[in-house]
């Protein structure tokens, strides 16, 4: 192991697993003053400018609190599910290429976690992991409530699960890889100079989908039954408190950001422009920004859409996922097919 | 066979004796949920032994597959069902566990002795040394998967569908009236 | 294409036909009947050249077709027609629409299942016909049986499941038999020649030890005289003609029974010619005990197609009689006699299935002096009658006469004698059926409100009983080309046997 | 990146997973741990397949074990609808109390 | 050649066709048109043939229309022969037959429907096809065509009425009996053709001749096994059973087929075979004394019958017998020169006799009838020249056949049969004097209706009779005995060409004086007249009371005698209930206890071995995982063990 391989190591791996964790505080003041601004009321203001401190005083909070452990739960399944949760969201992010490939003493770095030939479905694994999270936690809390979010999201997970992969199949299909990698560098370029080859612009459907389904893969609304406060409590984590409880919110806004960076990742050209050419490290930072900002841009779409949908019903909610959102992904895939079969892509 | 124990051995063996425990838990546990959840360790840990067999796209689909589908599904019908945990009673003809357990024994010391004398090469050698580089592409998979074996892979797909459709059938309530 | 695929499309059509039935809707019996008719009448057309185009006095096989099957062990699709199958297939492609036109006005039960059911037994009788080797053969062999089994078991009559399981089982037994000296055939001419293959043509050319022969022989025999049946196997035939459906006896009377002869004629005298030669005088025996029991037993009979069932047995027994015999006089007859059996025992199945539709009961005794209330039934019925009694003129007799005078001209002279008292004995179990079915006074109330004969039945009777005048009078037709194949058959047996006896006038 | 991991152990692996497989589906009641015993038995066989394919660097042990899940799949979902049918007749999933092909 | 012979038979067929198909719709004048008319036309084709054959050379003439079945050695054509024999048959057969069918016009035509109407005459067309057909046969197959042809109709005619019961057990009596008769024939065929490899006529005869003594033991059998064909078709003992059951059928039909043509097909058979016959002098024998026996047995049944149609019946019968006798003594042109005149009165007694029921109104008991002369003068005096014909009174036809026969019989030195013969036809003569008296002499005794309604039959019906007892007066002076002139005997001249001489054949004629012949004529003379004189005395005269005595005298054999000496009720017992009998043991123990029992057995056996086995199957899944896992360890065991 020399230097350079520990520079590699925190490049691709120390890095991006310290900062996720770290966005998760920026984001809930985010999230909760894109939500007074849709519903046209302050928010948290008093806190620090802007309130921006109001985040940082919730962590302290978090930390502090009694972690209560219901007498009647399955104790040992009870204190995994959290970190399952955790666990299963920051190693998602491994794959995401976050930025151009830099040259480090003469090796070419590309700047992810780790560019392993099955990417996406390396993705797709841990996703399927992140079920047993909200199970296990519904189940070993021993609380009808929680018993139920956990069977309702886990249901929901895999059923979107499915629309969600197939989505993401027609990307696959198009860069004939998957890794995330070859699905950028295939995103670079335009088409008639002016067009950027971007995945949404053929696959459209396929975003649509694909980006649906994230929104139920991270169980926010519309998509939140599993913790509709309104019939379950909390759902899966009614039983949790203190930082417990802070690991599944943390999950959460982990998983929102990894969605929205897979999202660019997969139709919008990851950290690559049109007409752009990165070098040298300067061009690392100006990919990095890039990638940023698109993924920014989707997380505020995350939160503009949490706060103006209105919930789904289970049934509802089901029948979209299996009877609208599989066939048009299906669909989007054919559509591929025979774009890649005749060479049009 | 104790010589030049690199990491991957080192994860390898970690990872297979992690599987073999949570295996056995799986079989000794009584409760079915805990069996289930020990035998998704198990297979997880069989994941990573897979990847370090060159095998990564076999590692996804793994856990995707098992861990992430089978297994769930398992557990769902376990909690739907609320089956409890397998209470200790005596059974009702020990013959059964004799016969099994003497079975296993001597299955097991025949694997041993197949192993013993079958010459298992001691390491890995000539092609995957020879395309360390091709190891692990799922290209080359598919190529051979889709050119072939391609005939099993479509009577796969039909299976699937009629293991679908029966599974439909089968869990279906009757509706009333047409009771069984 | 037809042309020099002829063969396979006369077998395949009524599978053809059969997969297109089930586009009729379940809810249309009618439209399943008549497409099964048609298909049927489409089979027989299209074999019509079979018999046009046949080369008469070529001995060997015509419109051969050959394709490999399962190359790995040399079984081939290999067809071919000669003389001994040209007549049959034409009986089978006859008696097919005749029977389906009978069953268009009477049967109701699962309609369309029936039809294909019947298309596909035509497909196997056919298939067995002309196949040349022996596992495609077998194939066809069993394809045969198991329509057979559901025509008996789901639309027969009372007793319906016991036959069709004792026509089963006693089938399968023989077949399977058949089928471990098939594969030992070809095992054996592996070992010979290096080569798999199920050819009759290569089998034929091996050279097996004596008793391996005897045991191969004795097999196939089992299987064929099951069919046939001779006698003491011939239990299950009474039971199955009486639970068929008249379609179903018909067919089973007219074509399935003369397989066994056919297989025997086809198969076990080329592959096995010193022992069938040997055994030649017992299957004699058996066939004059069959044709004098058969008699006997069917004047016992209270049930008309009981009757006619021993009949069959008895006429048979007189087919068996003419191949033991072995000149060329007696197969001819053989040959021809298993054609005439076809025609008038089918006929009579189908008169007896006219009156049982109206009344639903086969007692003998139900009837009587109905021949005035049903006059051109009778009349169909007393032509088929004599035809199956051998009257000159009609088919029965020429069949009859040239087996019993070849066996008389052959080593067995004695033979002929007994077997000569059939014409006596089916005189007196015959008419006896006419008297007591047609005339005498009308003893019960229902039959004077008989009603007559149908349109469709009267057709599908008429058909018969013009093919009857027409062999009756003009048996060369047949026999010419029926001839020479025999020949070739008996010149073969004798080249490879020293026997003497086969060589008389 | 291998080249390092002898057979045997890989090999091992199977058989004693295999083992134990087998224990829990002879000796265990519940219908559920029987199922899962084989799943067990089953990854048990991929694990030599892939150790075997791995060593003569080919894919088609992959493929095999490939197909293998498939079919588990296709097993786990009818055999788990058979269950639940089950249950709901019979309030047991142990299958010394369901012997209903019994003579 | 203008008329091809096969058209001879081809018009009655053509009628038959006719009748049969469309009879019932075309309505009876039709029909009656249709079925006179073909035989008619047939008729005048015969005799268009007969006449230049007759009157030129006697060369048999044969037709041949190519091959009809060919099969390995075996080989027969569709060939018609026109020789002396076939042409006499024809001869008369049409002509009969033509009146009878006339007769039959008005015998038929009130009591029957269209339908039946119409069914009668396709009968009887299709029984001329098959008669004729068996006269110009050019081979014994197609002889035996014709010949099954007839039993056909015989059997149909005799069961016409179809719902009385007796009368469809005769006809089905009538062709089972005739079926054991062609079993012989065809055996018979057999044989010819084993010895001779040909069924042609003319090979068969010539080879015969060429080479008798090689093949004499076998002929032997052969031509007994034609002559058991003969027997039965002409109702000789032991198969004349049916003959007097065939009287159900209608009257005319009796006369065609019973009395006139069809019966006699046996002894034209004989005849045509006579080379083969006379080869084989044992087997004449055998002919000689079955028909003496036959005709004085049958007589003598004749004498207790009171049923007007059975003593014609027997007499029939007995008439047969006569024939025989003649061909067995080698006078076969006797034989058939009595087949011609019995042809003629017998026809016209059957046809009175029709006359006679249809008259009383479908009576049939002569003790019924009686005075009958004066309400059917035309029936009763043509009856009366018929029985003078048969009871041989000269001159009439009868006289001079008879007188011929019983020459014959005398000539080969058969006395014992020449006495049978001489007394047979005293009984002939007194059985139909009997009839005659009981009929026509004497008072009515029947009931008032019945002589109310007597009358004279319709000139349809009386015609027929008119010119067959012209004929039966007359037709004797065809033969002529030979004392009267060497050439006056035109028959025999006519008939030599069908009796060949041949080498080894039996019978250098031992020619008779003159005074003998006319002493047996004498003789023959006295006997008939005695027998007649006897019957008017006992029954005309003292109206029947010394038979009544005599009856009661010996009551025991005069029920004997009019139950017909109980052949039936013995044959029956011997043969018909054994039958019977032996066919249901075989269906019930052998078909059903023993093959079907050895079956079951086997079934059993399978299904008690299930009910052991079946117990492993304990539904415990865990046990089949077991079982199913030892099984695997076995395997394998078994694999390192053979270390493969």
């Amino acid at each position: 192991m020399t230097a350079v391989d520990w520079i590699v190591l925190v490049l691709r791996v120390v890095l991006p697993v310290l900062i996720l964790p770290a966005l998760v505080v920026p984001l809930t003041w985010l999230e909760r003053r894109g939500a007074a601004f849709i519903q046209d009321r302050p928010g948290p203001n008093r806190v620090g400018p802007f309130g921006l401190a109001q985040a940082i005083a919730d962590t302290v909070k978090m930390f502090t609190k009694e972690a209560v452990v219901p007498g009647s739960a399955d104790r040992f399944l009870f204190l995994l599910a959290p970190g399952i949760a955790m666990f299963a969201a920051l190693s998602t992010f491994a794959i995401v290429p976050y930025s151009s490939t830099i040259e480090i003493a003469g090796r070419q770095v590309p700047l992810i976690g780790a560019d392993i030939p099955i990417g996406i479905l390396y993705l797709f694994a841990i996703t399927s992991l992140s079920v047993y999270a909200i199970v296990l936690a519904g189940w070993s809390a021993n609380n009808k409530f929680s018993f139920m979010g956990g069977i309702r999201s886990s249901a929901q997970i895999i059923s979107y699960e499915l629309a969600m992969t197939t989505a993401a199949a027609g990307v696959i299909l198009a860069a004939s890889s998957f890794r995330l990698t070859d699905v950028v560098a295939l995103q670079q370029g335009t088409w008639l100079g002016v067009i950027p080859r971007w995945n949404v612009l053929p696959q459209f459907l396929g975003f649509v989908v694909f980006f649906v389904s994230a929104f139920a893969e991270t169980n926010r609304l519309p998509f939140d039954l599993p913790e509709a406060e309104a019939e379950l409590v909390a759902g899966y984590h009614t039983e949790y408190s203190a930082m417990r409880f802070g690991a599944f919110q943390m999950a959460e806004y982990v998983n929102v950001v990894v969605a929205s960076a897979l999202t660019t990742t997969l139709y919008f050209g990851g950290w690559s422009l049109p007409g752009y050419h990165p070098h040298g490290v300067v061009g690392a930072v100006l990919s990095l920004a890039i990638f940023s900002a698109k993924t920014f841009f989707f997380i505020c779409v995350f939160i503009w859409v949490r706060w103006t949908l209105p919930r789904f019903r289970y049934d509802q909610l089901m029948r979209l996922g299996w009877k609208a959102l599989l066939p048009l992904a299906l669909l989007n895939l054919l559509w591929i097919a025979a774009l890649v079969a005749w060479r049009i892509l | 066979m104790e010589d030049s124990v690199t990491v991957e051995r080192l994860l390898f063996d970690a990872s297979a004796i992690v599987a073999l425990l949570f295996a056995a838990v799986m079989v000794l546990h009584r409760h079915p949920v805990k069996s289930v959840l020990a035998l998704v360790v198990s297979f997880f840990s069989l994941a990573i032994c897979y990847v370090l067999l060159t095998a990564p796209f076999i590692a996804a689909i793994q856990v995707i597959v098992y861990a992430g589908a089978i297994l769930v599904l398992f557990l769902f019908v376990l909690m739907l069902l609320n089956i409890p945990a397998e209470e200790h009673r005596r059974d009702t003809r020990p013959i059964q566990r004799f016969l099994s357990g003497a079975g296993i024994l001597v299955f097991g010391a025949m694997l041993v002795a197949l192993l013993r004398d079958a010459g298992v090469p001691e390491r890995f050698t000539g092609a995957a040394e020879q395309a360390p580089a091709k190891a692990g592409e799922v290209l080359p998979l598919a190529r051979l998967l889709f050119s072939e074996y391609l005939l099993p892979f479509e009577a796969l797909s039909v299976l699937l569908l009629a293991a679908l459709v029966g599974a439909f059938v089968l869990a279906r309530r009757e509706p009333r009236g047409a009771g069984s | 294409m037809l042309s020099e695929h002829l063969l396979s499309a006369v077998v395949f059509l009524p599978v053809l036909g059969g997969l297109l039935l089930l586009l009729v809707p379940k809810s249309n019996p009618e439209a399943a009947k008549w497409l099964a008719f048609v298909v049927s009448l489409v089979v027989f057309a299209v074999s019509i050249p079979l018999w046009t185009r046949f080369d008469v006095g070529n001995a060997g096989f015509q419109f051969q077709e050959h394709a490999e099957w399962v190359p790995a062990i040399g079984i081939s699709y290999s067809l071919g027609l000669d003389g001994i199958s040209l007549v049959l297939v034409l009986l089978t492609t006859l008696l097919t629409p005749v029977s389906l036109l009978f069953s268009v006005s009477h049967v109701e039960k699962s309609v369309r299942s029936f039809s294909i059911a019947f298309l596909v037994l035509e497909t196997g009788m056919l298939g067995a016909l002309v196949a040349l080797d022996l596992a495609l053969f077998y194939v066809f062999w069993e394809v045969m049986l198991v329509p057979m089994y559901f025509i008996i078991g789901i639309w027969g009559g009372g007793r319906r499941i016991y036959a069709a399981m004792k026509f089963f089982l006693f089938t399968m037994a023989g077949s399977l038999l058949m089928f471990l000296a098939i594969l030992y055939l070809a095992w054996a001419n592996q070992s010979a020649t290096g080569a798999w293959s199920f050819a009759l043509a290569d089998l034929t050319r091996l050279a097996l030890p004596p008793h391996i022969q005897t045991i191969l022989f004795l097999a196939f025999a089992l299987a064929f005289a099951i069919k046939v049946p001779v006698f003491p196997l011939h239990t299950w035939l009474p039971d199955a003609h009486t639970e068929a459906p008249t379609a179903g006896s018909i067919v089973l009377a007219g074509v399935l029974l003369k397989l066994g002869v056919y297989g025997y004629l086809r198969f076990a005298l080329p592959l096995f010619p010193q022992t069938a030669l040997r055994f030649a005088p017992w299957l004699g025996v058996l066939g004059i005990i069959g044709v004098v029991y058969g008699a006997m037993v069917a004047y016992a009979q209270k049930d008309m197609k009981r009757l006619v069932a021993y009949s069959s047995v008895s006429h048979l027994g007189l087919v068996v009689v003419g191949v033991g015999a072995f000149t060329a006089t007696a197969l001819s007859g053989a040959v021809l006699q298993m054609v005439n059996h076809g025609l008038s025992t089918g006929a009579l199945f189908l008169l007896v299935g006219v009156l049982y539709e109206r009344r639903h009961t086969r007692e003998i005794a139900a009837y009587g002096g109905i021949a005035g209330i049903v006059p051109v039934t009778t009349a169909l019925f007393v032509i088929a009658t004599l035809s199956s009694i051998g009257l000159p003129g009609l088919n029965g007799f020429v069949g009859e006469f040239l087996i019993l005078i070849g066996t008389w001209t052959s080593a067995h002279r004695w033979w002929s004698v007994v077997a000569a008292t059939g014409v006596i004995l089916s005189a007196i179990y015959m008419l006896s059926l006419v008297q007591r079915v047609f005339w005498n006074p009308i003893s019960h109330e229902e039959n004077k409100s008989l009603p007559e004969i149908r349109t469709s039945e009267l057709i599908a009777a008429a058909t018969l009983v013009v093919a009857m005048f027409w062999i009756g009078v003009r048996p060369n037709d047949v026999l010419k080309r029926v001839a020479p194949s025999l020949e070739a058959l008996r010149a073969q047996v004798e080249s490879s046997s020293g026997n003497a006896e086969v060589r008389r006038p | 990146m291998i080249g390092t991991i002898p057979l045997s152990d890989v090999l091992l692996t199977s058989g004693g997973l295999f083992l134990i497989g087998l224990a829990g589906a002879l000796l265990r009641r519940s219908a559920i741990s029987i199922f899962l015993s084989i799943e067990l038995m089953m990854n048990a066989a991929n694990l030599a397949l892939l150790g075997y394919s791995a060593l003569w660097g080919s894919y088609d042990g992959q493929i095999v074990v490939f197909f293998v899940i498939a079919i588990a799949a296709a097993e786990a979902s009818v055999g788990l609808a058979v269950f639940v049918a089950l249950f709901r007749h019979t309030e047991t999933i142990d299958v010394n109390e369901i012997h209903l092909l019994k003579w | 050649m203008s008329i091809p012979l096969w058209l001879i038979p081809a018009l009655p067929l053509a009628g038959f066709a006719v009748c049969g198909l469309l009879g019932k719709r075309l309505g009876k004048s039709f029909v009656s048109a249709v079925g006179v008319g073909s035989v008619g036309l047939a008729t005048v084709a015969a005799y268009a043939r007969l006449i230049p054959f007759t009157a030129g050379n006697h060369e048999p003439v044969v037709e041949r229309l190519g091959s009809w079945i060919t099969a390995g050695s075996f080989s027969v054509e569709m060939a018609f022969r026109l020789d002396v024999l076939s042409a006499l048959m024809v001869s008369f057969v049409t002509f009969v037959a033509f009146w009878i069918h006339v007769y039959s016009i008005g015998y038929m035509h009130h009591d029957e429907t269209d339908a039946g109407y119409a069914r009668y005459f396709a009968y009887l067309n299709l029984f001329m096809f098959s008669m004729l057909t068996l006269v110009l046969a050019q081979n014994f197959v197609l002889m035996f065509v014709g010949w099954e042809g007839v039993g056909l109709c015989s059997y149909l005619l005799i069961g016409y009425y179809y719902e009385r019961e007796y009368a469809a057990a005769a006809g089905k009596k009538a062709f089972v009996v005739n079926r054991i008769g062609d079993f012989g024939f065809l055996l018979g065929m057999f044989g010819l053709f084993a010895l001779f490899g040909s069924l042609d006529f003319d090979r068969v005869f010539q080879a015969a001749a060429a080479d008798a003594l090689r093949i004499a033991p076998l002929l032997t059998v052969v031509c007994l096994c034609l002559f058991v064909g003969a027997v039965g078709k002409s109702a000789q003992v032991p198969l004349y059973v049916w003959l007097p059951d065939a009287m159900a059928g209608p009257t005319p039909v009796s006369a065609l087929i019973h009395a006139a043509t069809m019966v006699t097909a046996g002894v034209y058979m004989v005849t045509r075979c006579n080379v083969l016959f006379r080869l084989t002098p044992d087997v004449m024998l055998v002919v000689a004394w079955i028909g003496g026996i036959t005709a004085i047995f049958a007589a003598s049944i004749a004498l207790a019958q009171n049923d007007i149609k059975k003593v014609l019946a027997y007499s029939t019968v007995s008439q047969l017998g006569y024939m025989f006798l003649a061909c067995g003594v080698g006078a076969f042109v006797a034989g058939m020169f009595h087949v011609l005149t019995h042809a003629f009165f017998k026809a016209c007694l059957f046809l009175g006799s029709g006359s006679v029921i249809h008259a009383m109104g479908g009576e049939q008991d002569m003790r019924k009838m009686g005075g009958l002369k004066s309400k059917l003068p035309t029936t009763y005096w043509t009856f009366l020249v018929a029985t003078l014909a048969i009871a041989g009174i000269p001159p009439l036809a009868g006289f001079f056949s008879k007188d011929a026969i019983l020459t014959g019989v005398f000539e080969d030195q058969k006395y014992v049969l020449f006495a049978i013969g001489l007394f047979t036809a005293g009984l002939t003569a007194f059985y139909m004097f009997r009839l005659v008296s009981l009929t026509f002499q004497r008072s009515f005794r029947g009931t008032h209706e019945q002589e109310h309604h007597l009358h004279e039959s319709p000139p349809s019906m009386t015609a027929p009779l008119v010119i067959l007892a012209i004929l039966s007066a007359v037709g004797g002076f065809v033969g002529l005995p030979k004392l009267l002139g060497e050439n006056a005997n035109l028959f025999a001249r006519f008939l030599e060409p069908a009796f060949p001489q041949i080498a080894f054949a039996r019978g250098a004629e031992h020619p008779l004086s003159h005074a003998i012949e006319w002493l047996l004529i004498g003789i023959s003379i006295a006997v008939a007249s005695g027998g007649v004189l006897l019957a008017w005395l006992w029954y005309t005269k003292e109206e029947g009371r010394i038979p009544d005595r005599i009856a009661q005298a010996f009551p025991k054999t005069y029920a004997l005698v009019s139950d017909k000496f109980r052949v039936d009720e013995a044959y029956n017992f011997l043969i018909v209930r054994p039958f019977d009998w032996l066919s249901r043991m075989l269906w019930k123990v052998v078909d059903v206890l023993i093959i079907d029992g050895v079956l079951n057995a086997g079934a059993f056996l399978v299904e008690l071995a299930g009910d052991v086995l079946r117990f492993l199957q304990t539904g415990n899944v865990r046990n089949y995982a077991l079982t199913f896992f030892l099984g695997v360890i076995g395997l394998m065991l078994l694999v390192l063990g053979l270390g493969f």
